[in-house]
């Protein structure tokens, strides 16, 4: 570890260190999205700041608000041998290139028998809690997960969002790259220059004996805490961060769950037919009769996200409500 | 061009009324959002008044507005009642969506407002469908929908205005263009000399019109209306604006060049609106001083209404996902 | 059961039938879609046919191919107090459609806090078979399922696609209707004139006391076929149709599968992060400790759809894949 | 109009020789599907030869084309080699695409054919990625997306043209009207009275051809392409035409009326240009036949290489899914 690592920085810094990184090692990597450029202000959330001016408006292009046409850009380029970072502003306008992404940037590589592939990877940001309402803070990682030729990646701190974001550039195939809002802003450890962290392989935050905790994205911090709590308690937790959803690292996974016996899943996406349900169906089967409780599953509450603060507050997977399952699943 | 026909002097004042409650309000809003009492992204109207007023007084209460995050002056001109607007900001159980919409999702079935979409250009297909459902019916109400300048780059906006063209829907579509698409500015996101011009890709008339130009902006929507309720088939108007206060709160338009700006707010068209106003003689500063005195009364009446309701409870959350009794 | 019953038709017949009959019972029923109208030949799989010959072409409309405009006219209409009927010609094409699906007739009951609702049925068909490669046959329907606000029905007779198809059309909210394109072409029993199927009610299409087989669409047949297999082995298997996937009628599975103890899920849509593993999850939650093996999943192989007839034909749950589970899960 | 720049001769014969090969390729495959060897649906461009044919002999092995489900006329016209294009349509191993892609999806990247999309209108946002790499990496490369009449409804052909245009990218967009979109006829689909008026709404030059005429469709590939090389942006040009065999093969074609159809048929581009290049004495009757049956041998030799081969194994399940090594 360099003495870099001391440094606290926030994602929203360690994305945009990744992005100049990149570009600076190699002359593939293009970014397109609304307001990237720096004339349009580097991005909203100024993930982009600066690329435009090291890197030409030629490399790093602002669009028209378009995003069938700019995923279809990201997955001609990759085609052409660019490595495109196409930034969809909010997860939810995803649903706009559905098409591009699922019918075409998935499945190209396969459709042409490997004389193809889609290096391109789909920055977006989600997560509730800035009052945005029922169309800008969904959690669709279980979508794209069930897709195959789809990489999906959601780091839950700056070192990750960086090392991930890295890999995911320099991967061959179509990654989707899942930001929090809230998490933009929440300093954290700056990470090693260049150093890629490996897609598919999960994180242990924290060893633990009595029950495994996965989570990624924003809600690991809640689950965390969470774990935090259950110490003072006497209570062990091995908490995981996935940091990969696709592919899942479940050898990490299982590994824990073999050790503990118990396990809760918590992520802000629906808990029906979300992520939580593969892990839950693959552990039962690996781990038949040998787990101490049933996998339990934390998420959203079952509706779009409600504005009202109250609401919004107990829409996501509080940490009382991680609580409560974890006591359930040790009991 | 050679249009004289004028609005008359009520006509005149109604749109005053409304254009300068939209200010009024959106004042308000800032203070209360200052205030930490509104936590949301909020995307101001300022400078855009005019278009929705006088748009507005060409339309029945049974017409249907459809509207942006950027909404609050198409849902006041529509005539959303006031009270229930305000606890809706304010994320209230007496909001006209019990607090679950929010800012970017006003909508008031009752006042013709029956949807407010965040995403950019959604609003127009579903446009379409209220005035299907009224050519059917046989009724004779309009649907306008209003959307941005970047809003008439996304597929959304070619597939409707071409569908509505085909089936000759009574549909207008109302693009406002304040030049701006959050931070790019229209050259950089827009192919056409105007927006007005893609209509002849549909075979509709396509009007593009000063919208801070109230006479101007009341004649091209009464065309359009007219043109609508005859069952002549849709319309693309650009009424051509400029918003003041950034894409949203907190935004300070360091993309704006410096004399843009001050040129446009130079030209404000609700204190201009206000001098012709008494230019022209239709009406006294102490009438128009009036208007704007009821409006705040209203107005505070509302936000007083608004901070004292109740926030909705959380058992809210599992209500309204579907019909009541179905599972979720 | 009235004579009726006796007669063979098959599901694009039904499915005209249920648009015949809630058409003429109800004045508010519209429908729309690419190539529908009887000028257009009535539907590319004929389904719609007639309709615009009897109802007009106010009623029902073929539209450009355009398949925003098309769902957001049915969003509008339904706003409005219509029950619009969108035809998206395959389900791959719903990506095309997925903001107007997911952002608005998901959510506007929601949104506007009840002042509105959605009763919009989107008709779409898919399925592997006919060799027509890797953007016109996969099952998408665990997107949908994930979303609050969506039903997800999907038939596998004509009888059942009458009944649910009625059923959606009359809901008062957005309903997701997957048809299958070989099995539009499959004889079956005739529906009862104007009988509807509760939406959320699965179907015990045979009752045994060995294994619990769960499925749906297509593959049900596949999953018959393999039971009347095994019956001849003395081994006795509980068929379940889910006809709903949302909402998922969980009682009638948990109940099969507290009674045999063992459950194989089989269905066309890939298996990670599938319909399977919503009901592997569940399960192994409710009946902790009680089932006698893990429940077991069966899907589409881990690709896009192929075009090569051999490997189309081993990309589908096959009846031997489906036996090879079933026979793991006995062991 | 006043254009009267002729191809060469050779060019002219190259146009035939490809769109004869075109026609003789259709024919096959018909005879082929008929016989039960393929397995699909199949979109024959029959009554469209003369459009890839007199665009290809202005492009360069480097340039791309993309194309749709009805394409084999582009791919053809491309260059791609004959034995792995027809045993791709026969869904074996020595395919393109290893049997993988199939009929709507033929792709090779070598001659310059890096995506064939069965989803209306996606091609044409892809296109634009294939122009932008060509443009940052100073190549000349040019790109032509083809799509139908149809697809120029859908709003990723809205986006594309849009990006494009802003993007000043070397691309061409071909719309090859053939009238209907499935069953649907243009008036019914579009509200354009053509669809070279929509460049209007991008700002960028539209330009209408018969489709069908050798001379004017190469005329306007010329200079579509001379302005992408010279970056000067894109081109939509709109290309008339006629589809004879209906929208796949199996349909009757019942929703043409039958004048249209025969009066299509009687004006079939590729017997009608063979007359007129003899007409004009550009070509012998006995040269043209030379070219015919040269063109006859190679799809032959192709069609045994094709049935020849031997089918993927299973395991290719599992292959191409994402890079070698890679977890799926
Ligand atoms: C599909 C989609 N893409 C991106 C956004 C993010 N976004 C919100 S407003 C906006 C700018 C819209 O500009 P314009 O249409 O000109 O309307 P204005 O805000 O100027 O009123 C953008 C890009 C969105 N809401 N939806
Ligand atoms: C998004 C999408 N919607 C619908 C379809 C089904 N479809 C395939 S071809 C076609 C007609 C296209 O017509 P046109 O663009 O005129 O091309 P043509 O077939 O005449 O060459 C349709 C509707 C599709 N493939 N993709
Ligand atoms: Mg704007
Ligand atoms: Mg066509």
């Amino acid at each position: 570890m360099s003495t870099t690592a001391q440094k606290k920085i926030n994602t929203a810094q360690a994305i945009n260190f990744a992005l100049h990184d990149a570009m600076e090692l190699d002359r593939s990597v293009v970014v397109l999205g609304e307001d990237i450029a720096d004339d349009q202000g580097g991005g909203v959330f100024k993930c982009t700041a600066g690329l435009s001016a090291k890197y030409g408006t030629g490399r790093v292009k602002s669009t028209p608000i378009a995003e069938q046409a700019i995923v279809g850009a990201a997955v001609g380029g990759a085609l052409a041998g660019l490595r495109p970072v196409a930034e969809i502003m909010l997860m939810n306008f995803t649903t706009v290139a559905m098409d591009q992404i699922v019918n075409h940037a998935a499945k190209l590589r396969f459709m042409t028998g490997g004389q193809t592939h889609v290096p391109l990877v789909i920055r977006t940001t989600t997560g509730a809690g800035f009052g945005t309402g029922g169309q800008h803070a969904d959690y669709l990682e279980a979508w794209f997960a069930h897709t195959a030729g789809l990489k999906v990646v959601a780091p839950a701190t700056p070192a990750d969002a960086y090392g991930l974001l890295l890999s995911c550039i320099f991967d061959d195939d179509p990654c989707i790259f899942i930001e929090n809002l809230p998490l933009y802003f929440q300093p954290g450890d700056a990470p090693v220059r260049g150093e890629r962290i490996p897609l598919g392989k999960a994180k242990v935050v924290q060893e633990g004996s009595d029950i495994t905790l996965v989570s990624y994205s924003r809600t690991l911090h809640e689950v965390v805490a969470a774990a935090k709590g259950l110490a003072k308690e006497g209570i062990s937790a091995e908490v995981i961060d996935l940091r990969s959803i696709a592919p899942l690292d479940f050898d990490t996974v299982r590994a824990s769950a073999a050790k503990t016996g118990r396990v809760v899943v918590a992520h802000e996406a629906q808990v029906d037919f979300g992520v939580g349900a593969e892990i839950a169906a693959r552990l039962h089967k690996d781990l038949f009769g040998t787990l101490k409780a049933p996998v339990a599953r934390v998420g959203a509450a079952r509706s779009p996200v409600p504005f009202s603060k109250p609401l919004e507050t107990a829409f996501v997977p509080t940490r009382e409500r991680i609580l409560a399952a974890i006591r359930e699943t040790l009991d | 061009m050679s249009d004289t026909h004028q609005p008359s002097k009520e006509t005149l004042l109604e749109i005053y009324r409304i254009a300068t409650l939209i200010k009024q309000a959106d004042d308000r809003f800032i203070e209360l959002i200052k205030a930490g009492q509104i936590a949301s992204p909020y995307y101001s109207p300022r400078g855009q008044e005019l278009i929705p007023a006088a748009i507005s007084v060409n339309l029945k209460p049974s017409d249907y507005v459809v509207t942006t995050y950027r909404g609050i002056h198409d849902q006041l001109a529509k005539g959303i009642p006031l009270k229930p607007f305000v606890a809706e900001l304010l994320g209230r159980a007496t909001g006209t969506c019990k607090g679950k919409g929010g800012p970017m999702h006003i909508t008031h079935v009752a006042s013709g407002l029956p949807v407010t979409t965040g995403i950019v250009g959604a609003g127009l297909p579903i446009a379409n469908g209220l005035a299907w459902a009224a050519q059917l019916n046989g009724t004779d109400q309009v649907t306008v929908v209003n959307f941005g300048d970047g809003a008439s780059n996304i597929g959304a906006f070619h597939e409707a205005l071409n569908l509505a063209a085909v089936w000759k829907l009574p549909v207008i579509f109302v693009c406002q263009n304040n030049r701006y698409a959050e931070h790019t500015h229209y050259s950089l996101g827009t192919g056409a000399a105007t927006i007005a011009d893609r209509a002849i890709g549909y075979g509709i008339p396509g009007v593009e019109v000063d919208g801070n130009d109230a006479v101007q902006m009341w004649r091209a929507a009464r065309d359009a209306v007219a043109r609508a309720r005859a069952g002549e088939g849709p319309t693309l108007i650009e009424a051509n604006t400029f918003r003041f206060r950034g894409h949203l709160l907190g935004d300070d338009s360091h993309y704006i060049p410096k004399e843009e700006m001050a040129e446009a707010v130079a030209a404000d068209p609700v204190p201009r609106m206000r001098a012709w106003l008494i230019g022209q003689g239709h009406a006294s500063d102490s009438q128009l001083a009036a208007i704007e005195a009821a409006n705040v009364a209203a107005f505070e009446e509302a936000v007083e209404f608004g901070l004292a309701s109740p926030y909705p409870d959380v058992s809210e959350l599992d209500k309204d996902v579907v019909a009541e009794g179905a599972h979720a």
